[in-house]
């Protein structure tokens, strides 16, 4: 493309249609062992009425087929394993490959949940020792691995503080969430029941204690802080927080999706953090895989211990693991089965790599963020000023001027050889570019990123409409989202024309 | 540590660089005294093979050995290795939601083939990209015929898998959501008298399940007519997506719940997995969950955006139709390349397999004295039966014989105390199913 | 690109320099467990004189790295997971996953070479049932999987050839090869300590037998025939070959690079074929590797039997499997061990995936080729009208008189998003194309080819520089080979500027 | 058939197109009367899943559960899971040998990594592609050597592996090669003595193994001072390449042939692995294998092309410097990986840790009454011992204690029929070595 783009090239990239597209009947891409016992008339065994021929539609095609239609979709990919994914809020580091294996293994990933605990005792440890390490870094004391991502770990937590205000006799009605909170916190609020109330954050990016005294009533349940905030800023009142609304009978969650900023430096227990989930599909590097999957584990003072989905891990006298379903005050299952529990084999391979060594990783993920903050202060907008923790969030207000928005900035970024960072929010700072290195980012990856976006700012001053239009590399150019919303088409239909296959 | 890509020095020049004597400095908006000041207790560092051989050792205290003939929603199916080739490759698996298409075009083209074929198996005109699993793919089923009806009663067949039915109570406790569970016959299918004595215009949804939980085949059509009539929305939970290359697929629903973990996802202990929501083109925009839409570029080139996110958490925040933004991704993949592997006749001939052995099995286990089927509606690979003697201790006697017996239904039903669900795929060879039947008759026979 | 380019579009790649570009001292990507035996001191346990201090120059990174470089680099490569790999005699056909899995089985992948034989019954068993397909599929009556490549495979049959001529008194001199054979004939000879002779083919691509029975004297120990041919046509007067050399002494080698085109169909045993080597890493579709590894097994008739490298496999009574090492008559080994296990594991996982349905991959693999043959006939010179086999060489003659050549072609061709066919020989085409599709291709990418070659060749006449300076689409253009060759750097060295690193 | 993509209805159109009735016609230039009337008598076909089990059922048969002492050349180290991820991924497994550079410069940059590898651990100036393995590598180190100095006579170590002076007879048989062997002393090193009497100015290769087959350590400068003032070649060959983390590299050799199996690489029951030739700068034109080499493109950007083709078969025929065309270079990927996981330290420690085990291990040995060491030479992770009895009776009383005891030398070395090669690396536990020393000890108490 150009001299100042130092970490990419174009190349030549194979085209692929959809793979219905490449259907035709006869192939065949798997086979079955042969059947050893007598074979049933379908007709017969279910009766007429339930019978189905086979799956109109559905493709048929041979190995390579798979093998190379797959293969070529994953080069229109970016990934962490091609580089740097500095999407703030979304801490897109390594994803080590040990973890992928032992998931993997015969007698972990070939357990039926409902076999006997007996036959289980393997993964009952995995858990056990899961539980002791999240609770040893959260500061906390009782903990379910069973939600399957942050959402549904806001929703136990509120579940479980609403269990709480219920046996003192009153639910209560209002959950107060920040202005700078993700979106799952209010969406989650209202599904456990719920009214939310926005707290403005100060010009500091920090919570307003004199406002807040004032929120908090006894209809307040609980107040969910993201700390770090979704500014990349530690909040640095959360003792005060809780105190306030201790006060008035009310609980603290906290929003653990940026632990990488905290892990091994401070605990939110300590803190006075009543209860908190954790993205083990961030902090605790269980792969994103295209959008999940993850695990959402939520950690949480003795007071709420009672309230803990089923089942509830347990160890009986003799050490043998079992599983408690009886508990009488639990606010229930949020999901079938234990969790998931690949998700946390994952995650437990990551922590015991690291053993208490996790806080080198959340200093150098801190590190990243302020050599990134230093790089770009004065190129790029910097709305809040306190220190930065593990990301930094600029605006695009400089670049405004030139008509340059954050959006474009950011698919600019793509033809730099970067993903772009997260361009969606925090709300609070119009035009935001929250971007999140993790420690995984080499010195050399950091300087050509900071190169990169001084190039851009560059341009956005001297040819804005090079940035406007961008990306220039990929094979696909901008697409255009109005239009799919407009007029959804949301699945193939056979019949369509298949000249569209090689485009 | 080997997962870090900094040198000590370099350490030290970015600390120089950003205008710091030492890292602590970066940590002082913390206040001092809740700083760590020692190590966290944690086991480790632990090398590469060592964390191996901590996994290992755990894998040989479990079931390795035993021939198990349990399903109860998770169901051990034939994988193949081109899947888990597929989903390994880096980019796929370390890619984040395909938030910025242009560099993401992958993941999209595979997610709306995944919608595609999710239509295709349950007969629907739309499917999101996954929800969590089964049981809150049947929950945001409901909320969403909450959403469309305005209404508050929820009909649920006792049939349904009982952990489903738990989290859609843990959902519903909190949303004004009455649940009101409806028997089943001896069909072992839903209660036709006691569901029309039930159904009336405040009812959102009917939930039922088909293959059920006991393994029946519901006769969808005339509930679905009743629930029509009512006004109410007829959701159909599928745990054993399976089924659905030899069996109708539940045209009749307004929304299927699906679990599609027999679709190259391995039974990991009960997850990850993942859960489908299907339904029709005028319901889409109270779906919950993420759809991949297919649109064009500047130049007029396909591609494929991530679309009608208006109904999503991160743009509607408290108005979502839903809190999930992680989703199963990796999974769904892994479902899509397996079903395009199996293909139309794979899938068909799979499902027929199923069928084959289940109905040898029951056959054989009915020659035992005392043994004998519990419902007598169609199943598919599970079937229930009645033992003379408690479930409990058969499979005690079973573990003997390195074979985990089927799933006990009396703690979920009470009144089914001697009543076993048994489940038989296409991985269960002849000679298991014999060596079952020999167990049981021992067992009895005790 | 351009409108006419169906099959690839250009994307965005990452850029990346040598591993050693990325080290700094202190990074790890690999931990050893602790030492669990007291430490020595290595200048005391080696003397001082022995004692290394580690490795100068080896980098020093992090796991993260490595995985980056690997991946990235990995994408600047073409495939056939990616697509069409046409090159012609190298039957570049589908490599099953499966294979993959089974030859890393704990077991498999595990066992010593030199464990008791009683604990290698299973990996025997493995080495005896591929004997006995590759016997049936060669209709021959000894081999050996000795050999790690074919050019090994060739080595071992003429010294089979070799000392069976020695055992009747002379080993002879010469060794007869066609004009048209692959290089590793005629090194292979020399090193056997044979001098070739070559023999022209006739105008139509077969040996001439007038000519044949005039050159087979005494002194001519064997014939190295490669049929099908490199011109992809069936050598038909194998018999009568067999004949004239059989004669006089001397013995048939059948080079089986391309058994390809006739597994399944028929035998080169029943043609009298002496002894003959199979390309696994063809035929049998073991992974190329980027060049390896490969086998050669070597089958035989029986009249070469005495002479098989050591270990030879036996069945003792009761079923029990063993090597004999003590074979008086062997030529000795050609290799350490029993061959390239891992590779035979492979072959076998192929062939019982088939059984006899490899008939049905020769098939297809002829349809393939005359399908692009009927494609491009007109389009490009064919040399040679036989009916084609596995594969088709044109030649460049009517685009030469445009001053394009074969290798522009090729070099044309990856911008149409395939890899290129074989330019370098046979030579007895001047500027061949030779074209080799397998059965693994679709026919959507047979057409897709079929068009880009008729695409390539208008541009041949209409924009002949637009073919000569090719490829345009690839992150390197043309390399410098010539240059390459002159001053050749074959080696980083530490000192070189750094700043090539992001080039 | 699931490998191959065509319907029976593409079949038929495209035996249209080409204009022939059915495919019989296209194979109607081989003579009918050859060509096969009945299909092959072939097992199969299997399914994936099949395929599968007869492997693991193969798998089960070999010595699963056994603790093994065996090294002479295949060595069992600690391998990355990283590396096996890279050698996976398509792009490189299923690729050709880079003909057309600019399509696979992937590959050409890795063996370019590779070639920079072997040069540092061997002290050598030059390094190939790969060789088949040590044994070949060895034997064509030998050619190389006869074609530069034009002499015949070979001197080879009787303490060079077994199957690699085999090998090298194989070979030498034919090129007019005589190969004489040179015993060794108490030492375990080569017989100086009998070496100065041996080498003449006919000799072209002197080939000694350093660590050599009985686990001593060569010293090299006086015998590459000998061998240089007869104007003969010093080959030094390397079967157990972590040695070159502690030991001195053998920069005194003209030409290294080594087994780059230690780095990664499977011991696969004897392949495939990766053979290395390095040398000098000024020998490289009489190198055998690939070579990748750096140079430009058109528009001056650095690239690696496969270059001095002009010493290979496919150019220069008969006269080539050796016949080899394809060679291992996957596992000279694996290997390359492997390296650059452990990194210089990494190499180090590991080798190191070797040195620890293999003495503690000697020591233990020691102290049991009878068994003494054979050799008084340096050693690195292998050593001789002498046993007051059979080593042969000793192994089989091992066996039951499920160990797969020491190398047995009474085979190649009658002389050391009651000796045997003890190896232990990173990979074995203290435990296992302490098992090992009671378990002999028992044996020869019995
Ligand atoms: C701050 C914050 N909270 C909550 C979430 C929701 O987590 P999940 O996507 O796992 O449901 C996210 C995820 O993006 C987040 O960034
Ligand atoms: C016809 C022919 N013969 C022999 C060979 C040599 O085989 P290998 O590369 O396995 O040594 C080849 C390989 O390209 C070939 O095509």
């Amino acid at each position: 493309m150009s001299e100042k783009i130092k970490k990419a090239t174009r190349q030549t990239n194979q085209n692929e249609g959809l793979i219905f597209e490449k259907s035709s009947p006869g192939k065949r891409a798997f086979e079955l062992p042969p059947l050893d016992v007598p074979a049933v008339d379908p007709a017969k065994a279910l009766g007429e009425a339930h019978r189905r021929g086979g799956v109109d539609g559905f493709p048929e095609v041979s190995e390579i087929e798979v093998i190379r239609h797959f293969t070529r979709l994953s080069t229109w990919n970016y990934a962490i394993d091609l580089g740097m994914y500095p999407l703030g809020s979304c801490t897109m580091k390594y994803n080590p490959r040990v973890n992928e294996f032992v998931a993997r293994l015969d007698g972990i990933a070939t357990e039926h949940p409902y076999q006997p605990q007996e036959l289980s005792q393997g993964c009952l440890k995995v858990l056990q020792l899961l539980e002791k390490c999240l609770l040893e870094i959260t500061g906390m004391d009782a903990i379910t691995l069973q939600p399957a991502a942050g959402a549904q770990g806001e929703l136990t937590g509120l579940l479980l503080i609403r269990a709480h205000h219920e046996k003192n006799g009153n639910p209560r009605k209002k959950v107060l969430i920040p202005d700078s909170a993700h979106g799952t916190n209010p969406a989650t609020a209202v599904i456990a029941g719920y009214e939310v109330e926005n707290i403005k954050s100060n010009s500091e990016g920090q919570v307003d204690l004199e406002h807040l005294r004032e929120q908090v009533t006894e209809d307040v349940a609980a107040l969910m802080l993201t700390n770090p905030s979704t500014l990349g800023i530690f909040e640095q009142q959360v003792p005060q927080i809780a105190e306030i609304l201790h006060a008035k009978g009310a609980l603290l969650y906290m929003d653990g999706a940026n632990m990488n900023a905290l892990a091994g430096v401070t605990r939110p227990g300590d803190l006075g953090v009543d209860v908190m989930h954790l993205n083990l599909h961030k902090t605790f590097s269980t792969p994103h895989g295209g959008g999940g999957p993850g695990a959402g584990p939520v950690a949480m003072k003795k007071v709420l211990e009672p309230y803990l989905p089923t089942p509830v891990l347990v160890e009986k006298e003799g050490g043998k693991l079992a599983l408690d379903f009886n508990r009488k005050e639990s606010v229930g299952r949020v999901k079938a089965f234990v969790g998931n529990f690949g998700v946390l084999v994952r995650a437990l391979a990551y922590i015991l790599a690291y053993g208490p060594g996790v806080r080198q990783a959340t200093e150098d993920a801190v590190v990243n963020a302020n050599y990134i903050r230093k790089g770009l202060e004065g190129v790029f907008d910097l709305p809040y000023t306190k220190p930065s923790m593990h990301e930094v969030v600029f605006s695009d207000a400089i670049q405004k001027r030139n008509g340059v928005n954050t959006m474009d900035i950011a698919k600019r970024l793509i033809d730099y050889g970067f993903h772009p960072y997260t361009t969606a929010f925090p709300l609070i700072v119009p035009g935001a570019l929250m971007i999140e290195p993790t420690e995984s980012e080499s010195k050399e990856e950091l300087d050509l990123f900071v190169e990169a976006m001084k190039s851009i700012a560059k341009e956005a001053a001297a040819t804005p409409e090079l940035v406007k239009t961008a990306p220039h590399t990929t094979r696909v150019r901008r697409l255009d989202e109005v239009g799919a919303a407009r007029k959804p088409v949301l699945r193939w239909k056979a019949g369509e024309k298949r000249s569209e296959a090689a485009d | 540590m080997r997962y870090l890509p900094k040198s000590p020095a370099e350490r030290q020049e970015m600390l120089a660089a950003i205008g710091v004597k030492n890292v602590e400095e970066l940590f002082s908006s913390i206040p001092e005294k809740y700083r760590l000041k020692k190590a966290l207790n944690l086991p480790g560092p632990l090398s590469e093979q060592e964390v191996i051989r901590y996994f290992q050792e755990r894998a040989k205290e479990n079931s390795g050995g035993y021939t198990s003939f349990l399903g109860a929603g998770v169901y051990n199916h034939l994988r193949s290795v081109v899947t888990d080739t597929i989903i390994q490759r880096g980019e796929f698996l370390t890619s984040y939601t395909p938030y910025q298409a242009e560099i993401t075009q992958g993941t999209l083209q595979a997610i709306f083939e995944f919608q595609t074929l999710m239509c295709q198996l349950t007969g629907q005109e739309v499917a999101n990209a996954s929800m969590y699993d089964g049981s809150t793919a049947t929950t945001e089923a409901v909320l969403m015929a909450e959403r469309l009806t305005g209404r508050t009663r929820v009909l649920v067949a006792r049939s349904v898998h009982p952990e489903y039915r738990e989290v859609l109570r843990t959902y519903a406790k909190n949303s004004g959501l009455h649940v009101e569970e409806i028997s089943y016959t001896t069909t072992g299918m839903l209660d036709a008298k006691a569901f029309k004595a039930a159904i009336r215009d405040d009812v959102c949804a009917v939930v039922v399940q088909s293959p059920n939980f006991f393994g029946t085949i519901e006769t969808l059509g005339p509930l679905a007519e009743i629930t029509k009539a009512a006004g109410a929305m007829l959701v159909v939970a599928v745990t054993e997506a399976v089924s659905l290359g030899a069996v109708k697929p539940p045209v009749e629903a307004d929304i299927v719940a699906m679990e599609a973990q027999s679709f190259g996802l391995a039974p990991s202990y009960g997850g990850p997995y993942a859960g489908v929501i299907a339904s029709r083109e005028k319901y889409v925009r109270q779906m919950p969950g993420r759809l991949s839409g297919q649109t064009v570029d500047s130049e007029g080139q396909r591609g494929f955006v991530l679309t009608l996110a208006t109904r999503e958490q991160h743009i509607r925040r408290e108005k979502a139709t839903s809190n999930i933004c992680t989703n199963q991704a990796l999974c769904a993949l892994a479902a899509t390349v397996h079903l395009t592997l199996l293909g139309k006749e794979g899938l068909r001939e799979q499902a027929e397999q199923n069928l084959a052995k289940a109905h040898f099995a029951l056959t054989e286990l009915e020659k035992i004295p005392g043994v004998t089927r519990t419902f007598s509606g169609p199943f598919f690979n599970e079937f229930t039966v009645a033992l003379p003697k408690s479930v409990k201790l058969v499979n005690a006697e079973l573990l003997k014989e390195k074979i985990v017996g089927p799933f006990v239904l009396g703690t979920a039903y009470p009144e089914l105390s001697k009543n076993a669900v048994v489940c038989v795929t296409e991985t269960t060879s002849r000679g298991e199913i014999e060596r079952l039947v020999a167990g049981v008759r021992k067992a009895l026979a005790a």
